[in-house]
């Protein structure tokens, strides 16, 4: 971690009260905090930190704990570092506030996590457009608890073929009475 | 040329307001899925009035396959076959990164000769993928004959490929702790061959399509980039560069053996149509060269592959990275994060397309001719796999 | 606009003369590279249905199905893989996976047919154009999805382990447990040669997992005797392991151990859980060896009260007095023991049937009665001078070191014999201070002893001279010594085929003196306690028994198993015999627990 | 016993005896299953005795030059009894040791009488006996010297 950083780091945590900053390689390091402190943290990485780059938005579904860790990928290009800032959203209750008056490409991301894990971004243009789903009535499809599997049986049928599984094909052929299994 | 953009106060990032298109003076065109200016399944709805397109909107989802929902129910290795199939164009970027991206979380260390292989294999990829790319940019301004060489001549770039892993375009060769095998015999000489051709038909290409007066005249002040827009939009790779903003992934932050290898960042001051696309042509170049160094300068022998744990129960410690590389057309990335299990928690890869199609795209066709739209397309270089994943 | 640019387009005529880029298919062949990821080849014979390609396959492209030709059980499923064209996506992982490496692709990379069922096929059994393609995919030696090489085994040296009678193996640490499990690929190949039919994939996990409970249950489930299996097994498991086929196989022996080493023995009970309900029926049980105790604690579990009679005064039968304690240490032996006689198995040590107790009273007294007495009579080699005192049996020395005693061997020590017996009688003669020579009538890869017993009988510098066939045993001039006549082999092919056969040359005698002879030529049964009557009733051949099903004998209350009832002679075929007469027993006394599950099964 | 015919029979009627011998064995051992080993062997006698049956009519012709292998196994163990409780081992041991004594018999003829077809059939005897002690001896390499 860059002295640059380390001291950036500090000041974050003393201003925005930012937890769990860990560098996961010498280019990025990750920190969490508040989505109340997340837009006003963010445009200032942005305007006075020259963390000018967007790298992207994506979101981690933490369904045992019952959040949505929002994901902001942000590049510095005077130091080649970048900055993750993940902001822990409630799964329920799956609202973030919009950044897409700082970066041109940010509704998209907006538009698609909305999409793909069902979480609003009042404000964002064309937040409920179809994105790559066209005509989708299902659950959003990226959250954990969409099983594709399932959803393709029951959509599409199951192809029946059948396949035997070595260990217990033998038990079949060859002991079926003794093993194991029987107590 | 100012190296920071920064972000400006006038640039305005808001939706244009709604067209009245009960007034009868709109047009309505839709621009794809399936149309042959385009690289690959994505449609523009236009917006014209007369032939001066006056709104564009992005469509995607003809291609998306849910990949990344995908690798989360593949166990690590499995997912090694799939992520080639995320960029049909480009699938070794993907390789590189899904295997790089693991090797950091799982503390593994591919071998020198490995990270040599690797690099030349991105090089010759960047280099196919530069010979179809020109092959569209030619086409979608109408000259027909270009594209036939140089997508024929990618042709012999993937002849190399099948030598040197197995498969023409998905080549499922860097294997997560190295590569799968070495390459074969007197593979350099036959790289020699293919790239003292390719240089031939460079110039060729040169003199045929950026000395053509159609061409020029087509292109020059089309889809005009300003450095001020670079930031803001996202914009990376030649589209940016091309705009004079010098920076490139393999140079600012190196990844593999590319400390070791002699080049510079290109640039252009132009911004528009024309610059990238010769931008592009001076890095197809750039991209022989390097093909050359690697073949000169890599270690003769030495292990394929770092020792790796049985891959029907590998477990990655939880974890988080993004890794990226410079692909063709700028900064691609994989951003992945392990939870201690056999599988992958997240996957969330990150093309540049996702910018240069939608936002940028949208932001560039307003007032631009109806009869450019493919060319503008074209010359940001999007591919819509990169988008949808 | 210039002019160079009006003109420099026309440059295109230029190439109008070259030669094209295509090739003109079908004139011109264009073969796929030598490493092209074509279709698949299967040499069937050599795959042995481990099914790691149907594993692997993430497109769930390859089932694997019975093919009639492979129905063999030793260490082949019988199951070939079948791919469908439809699904597969030429990634070649099976072929990087492949235990057998009978799987590779070819170069062909056209085929066409108006029948969609084609493009699933039986690779290597259903007839293709490319199946004798040389070219293709194939994983390179030195790439590999699992790590082919076993963790070694810490061992005392050679010099060390003559010293006394510690224990030679060291056994795995967590950390070289983790991984020698981890190179497991779970196929499960192993429990269908295992006599026991063991869990060994599911304890082999457990051990990843780092859950030892749950491994020691598994492994209750069919073996009672872990410490002692994971110790001296013969480890059939392992010679199919599919892992061995291209590296080592799993050290599955090492690693039962190991998990009963990190088990502490008064744990077992709350790990166990063993919950019994008295049902009321008693049987008897002859021989505490691993035959007769296995069925004491299956029957126990089932709730019987289970006696156990033993002729020595110790339980353990062969376990304890055959096996040397630097290969089997007392204490991993009573660990095992300890926790069967824990759940109310009552032994009554030295009490020999036919002397102290007749068998026809067991007869009366018990509902039932399981006969596992083992094989304890040296075989006599039969020739002259047999009966020199200073002739002893592998057996007694062996005895006579498991219960402190000294057997008198002198210094100087030949040893007669090639099987496991020989070995450790030689490697106990050399604990025991004395120079061995081994004299065998055959070829070291002919010795049916443990190969691992006979590199480190070797190791410990016994000297082992083949070929050597004994023929006379003659006084020595110092009573205190014997001299054996031996004479060179020369091994003849059988007309009749089979192994080939030593023929004595009796041109080549050699008299060599020794301070004594120890034969250890095999062993048989012993069956005086059992009347003639009863003997007659029950199927003998070659003094062994032959029981039927669920180790039933034609006498009705008599079940019979381990070495005397089987041709394997070892430990854990001992063990299944017990747990599956345990079954038959259960089933003999309470037929009414099984009409319902016989039902459903049919 | 002159004629090849006399010769014949004396060997048909030992084959008898010795089937006879391990019948009456069968009938008073003692160990379980070796009734059913030794009449085995009585019915291994009465097959060599259908071959020599066989010589004589002319069906089966004698292979005097053949090369029958000798694992010298018999010869250097000890005489067993023949006792109630005999044990496959010593049965063994009886079988093989009748078969070579009748072929040293044989053998020793055959190099007494001058060349002629008298000793022709002795040592196409002598051969047949060594056929039949290899077959005992192969017996007791495969199942008693399991360990040697």
């Amino acid at each position: 971690m860059g002295n640059l950083t380390s001291a950036l780091l500090e000041r974050l945590e003393r201003d925005f009260d930012i937890t769990d900053i860990t560098e996961r390689h010498e280019r990025l390091t990750t920190f969490k905090v508040t989505r109340d402190h997340a837009e006003t943290l963010i445009r200032e990485l942005r305007d006075r930190e020259k963390y000018t780059h967007l790298n992207f938005i994506t979101c981690i579904d933490y369904i045992e704990d019952g959040v949505f860790s929002l994901v902001y990928m942000l590049q510095n290009y005077v130091t080649h570092t970048m900055l993750g800032v993940h902001v822990d959203i409630d799964r329920d209750k799956a609202e973030m506030t919009s950044i897409h008056t700082l970066w041109a490409q940010a509704w998209t991301y907006q538009r698609e996590l909305r999409e793909m894990y069902g979480i609003n971004f009042p404000g964002s243009p064309r937040l409920h457009e179809d994105f790559m789903l066209e005509g989708w009535d299902d659950m959003p499809p990226m959250r954990r608890d969409f099983d594709t599997a399932a959803y393709s049986t029951e959509h599409f049928g199951h192809v029946d073929r059948e396949s035997e599984e070595p260990r217990q094909y033998m038990k079949v052929q060859f002991y079926p009475n003794r093993g194991g299994d029987e107590e | 040329m100012t190296q920071l953009t920064g972000h400006s106060a006038s640039l305005d990032f808001s939706q244009p307001e709604p067209v009245d298109m009960s007034s009868g003076k709109y047009v309505k065109l839709w621009q794809g899925p399936q149309h042959p200016g385009i690289t690959g399944n994505m449609s523009l709805e236009l917006t014209l009035d007369g032939d001066e397109i006056i709104e564009c909107k992005t469509h995607v989802g003809y291609l998306h396959r849910a990949f990344e929902k995908l690798m989360e129910g593949r166990n690590y290795i499995q997912n090694f076959t799939v992520v080639c199939r995320i960029a049909v164009p480009e699938p070794a970027f993907n390789e590189y990164l899904y295997a790089e991206g693991l090797e950091q979380l799982s503390g593994i260390e591919a071998p020198e000769r490995a990270q040599w292989i690797r690099t030349l294999n991105l090089e010759m990829m960047r280099l196919a993928s530069f010979m179809m790319w020109i092959g569209g940019q030619s086409g979608a301004f109408g000259l027909y004959t270009v594209p036939n060489w140089t997508i024929a001549y990618r042709d012999y770039v993937l002849d190399l490929f099948e030598e040197m892993t197995g498969g023409r375009i998905y080549h499922m060769y860097m294997v997560p702790g190295g590569v799968r095998f070495d390459l074969p015999k007197d593979f350099d000489k036959r790289v020699k061959e293919v790239m003292d051709g390719a240089e031939k038909l460079l110039d060729q290409v040169e003199r045929v399509m950026y000395n053509n007066v159609v061409f020029k005249a087509r292109s020059k002040g089309l889809g005009i980039i300003t450095p001020e827009m670079v930031d803001p939009y996202g914009i990376v790779g030649p589209n940016a560069r091309a705009s004079g903003i010098k920076r490139d992934l393999r140079k600012d932050e190196p990844y593999l053996v590319y400390d070791q290898l002699d080049f510079d960042i290109i640039s252009g001051t132009g911004a528009d149509a024309y610059e990238r696309a010769y931008l592009r042509l001076q890095e197809t170049r750039q991209c022989i060269s390097l093909i050359r160094q690697c073949m000169d300068r890599m270690p003769r022998s030495g292990p394929l592959q770092a020792e790796m744990p049985n891959v029907l129960h590998w477990k990655i410690p939880p974890g988080e990275t993004y890794v990226k590389a410079e692909c063709t057309r700028g900064e691609y990335g994989y951003f992945m994060v392990t939870d201690g299990t056999e599988y992958i928690r997240r996957v969330f890869v990150r093309g540049p397309s996702y910018t240069h199609a939608i936002a940028v795209m949208e932001k560039l066709a307003v007032g631009t001719n109806i009869a450019d739209i493919a060319g503008l397309m074209v010359s940001l270089h999007t591919y819509p796999p990169e988008i949808e994943r | 606009m210039n002019l160079k640019d009006l003109l420099s387009p026309f440059y295109v005529w230029q190439r109008a003369f070259e030669k094209p880029y295509t090739s003109m298919r079908p004139i011109e062949e264009r073969p796929g590279s030598p490493s092209y990821r074509g279709f698949h080849i299967n040499v069937a014979d050599t795959c042995v249905g481990c099914g790691c390609c149907h594993t692997i396959c993430q497109n769930d492209a390859i089932d694997m199905v019975p093919v009639e030709k492979y129905s063999g059980n030793k260490g082949d499923s019988g199951l070939r893989p079948r791919f469908d064209y439809g699904r597969c996506c030429w990634c070649a992982l099976c072929v990087d996976m492949c235990t057998a490496g009978s799987l590779r692709l070819s170069n062909e990379y056209i085929w066409t047919s108006r029948e969609p069922a084609d493009f699933m096929f039986v690779a290597g059994v259903e007839e293709k154009h490319w199946q004798d393609n040389e070219l293709g995919y194939r994983r390179e030696k030195s790439y590999h999805l699992y790590p082919p090489r076993r963790i070694e085994m810490e061992m005392l040296s050679p010099d060390e382990s003559i010293e006394g009678f510690d224990e030679v193996v060291k056994g795995y640490d967590v950390e070289q447990a983790k991984k020698e499990a981890d190179r497991c690929i779970e196929c499960g190949m192993c429990v269908a040669t295992c006599p026991a039919h063991m869990d060994v994939p599911d304890y082999i996990k457990s051990i990843r997992d780092g859950d030892y409970d749950e491994g020691l249950r598994l492994m209750y489930r069919t073996n009672p005797f872990p410490a002692t299996c994971g110790r001296i097994c013969t480890r059939r498991c392992e010679s199919v392991c599919p892992v061995g086929l291209q590296g080592d196989s799993i050290a599955i022996r090492w690693l039962k151990r190991h998990i009963v080493d990190q088990v502490d023995a008064k744990d077992y009970a709350r790990i166990l859980n063993d919950n019994i309900e008295e049902n009321g029926k008693q049987v008897a049980v002859i021989g505490a060896g691993p035959g007769g105790l296995s069925a004491a604690y299956y029957l126990r579990k089932k709730g019987y009260e289970v006696s156990v009679y033993e002729a020595q005064d110790k339980a353990g039968g062969m376990l304890r007095y055959g096996v040397p304690g630097y290969r089997l240490p007392d204490s991993g032996l009573d660990k095992d023991i300890n926790y069967i006689v824990s759940l109310g198995v009552e032994i009554r040590n030295n009490t020999r049937i036919g002397t102290d107790i007749s068998f026809e009273s067991l007869l009366n007294d018990y509902d039932a009665v399981f006969l596992s007495t083992g094989l304890s009579v040296p075989s006599s080699m039969r020739i002259n001078g047999e009966d020199h005192p200073r002739v002893l049996s592998g057996l007694q020395v062996l005895a006579d070191a498991a219960s402190g005693r000294d057997p008198g061997i002198g210094n100087k020590v030949a040893v007669i014999g090639g099987g496991n017996v020989a070995m450790d009688a030689s490697r106990v003669s050399r604990r025991l201070g004395a120079d061995v020579t081994i004299l065998y009538r055959r070829r070291i890869s002919d010795m049916p002893a443990d190969i691992e017993e006979i590199h480190e009988a070797q190791e410990e510098a016994c000297t082992i001279v083949t070929q050597a066939i004994p023929v006379e045993i003659m006084d020595a001039p110092d009573e205190k010594q014997v001299i054996i006549k031996w004479g060179e082999a020369e091994m003849v092919q059988d007309p009749k085929g089979g192994r080939p056969r030593p023929v004595l040359q009796e041109d080549r005698m050699h008299e060599d003196t020794y301070d004594c002879i120890i034969s250890a030529i095999g062993q048989g049964s012993n069956l005086d306690y059992l009347s003639k009557e009863v003997q007659e009733q029950l199927a003998i051949e070659w003094g062994r028994f032959t029981p039927g099903e669920y180790q039933h004998t034609s006498l009705e209350k008599v079940f019979v198993g381990g070495d005397v009832a089987n041709r394997t002679a070892d430990a854990i075929s001992a063990i299944e015999d017990g747990h599956h007469a345990a079954r038959g027993i259960d089933r003999f006394l309470r037929p009414e627990m099984y009409t319902e599950l016989d039902q459903e099964i049919s | 016993m002159n004629t090849i015919d006399e010769i014949l029979d004396y060997a048909i009627d030992q084959e008898q005896q010795a089937a006879d011998f391990y019948t009456s064995l069968a009938g008073r051992a003692e160990k379980a299953g070796m009734k059913e080993v030794l009449l085995e062997f009585a019915e291994e006698e009465k097959r060599h005795k259908e071959r020599l049956l066989a010589v004589k009519t002319g069906e089966h012709e004698l292979t005097p030059e053949q090369e029958v292998l000798d694992l010298k196994i018999s010869d250097y163990l000890v005489e067993v009894d023949e006792s109630d409780d005999i044990s496959y081992q010593d049965a063994l041991i009886i079988a093989m040791k009748r078969e070579r004594a009748a072929y040293e018999l044989y053998s020793d003829m055959a190099e007494k009488v001058p060349e002629s077809q008298l000793k022709e059939v002795l040592a196409g005897l002598a051969k047949e006996e060594a056929k039949h002690k290899l077959f005992f001896e192969s017996e007791y390499d495969d199942r008693v010297l399991v360990d040697n």
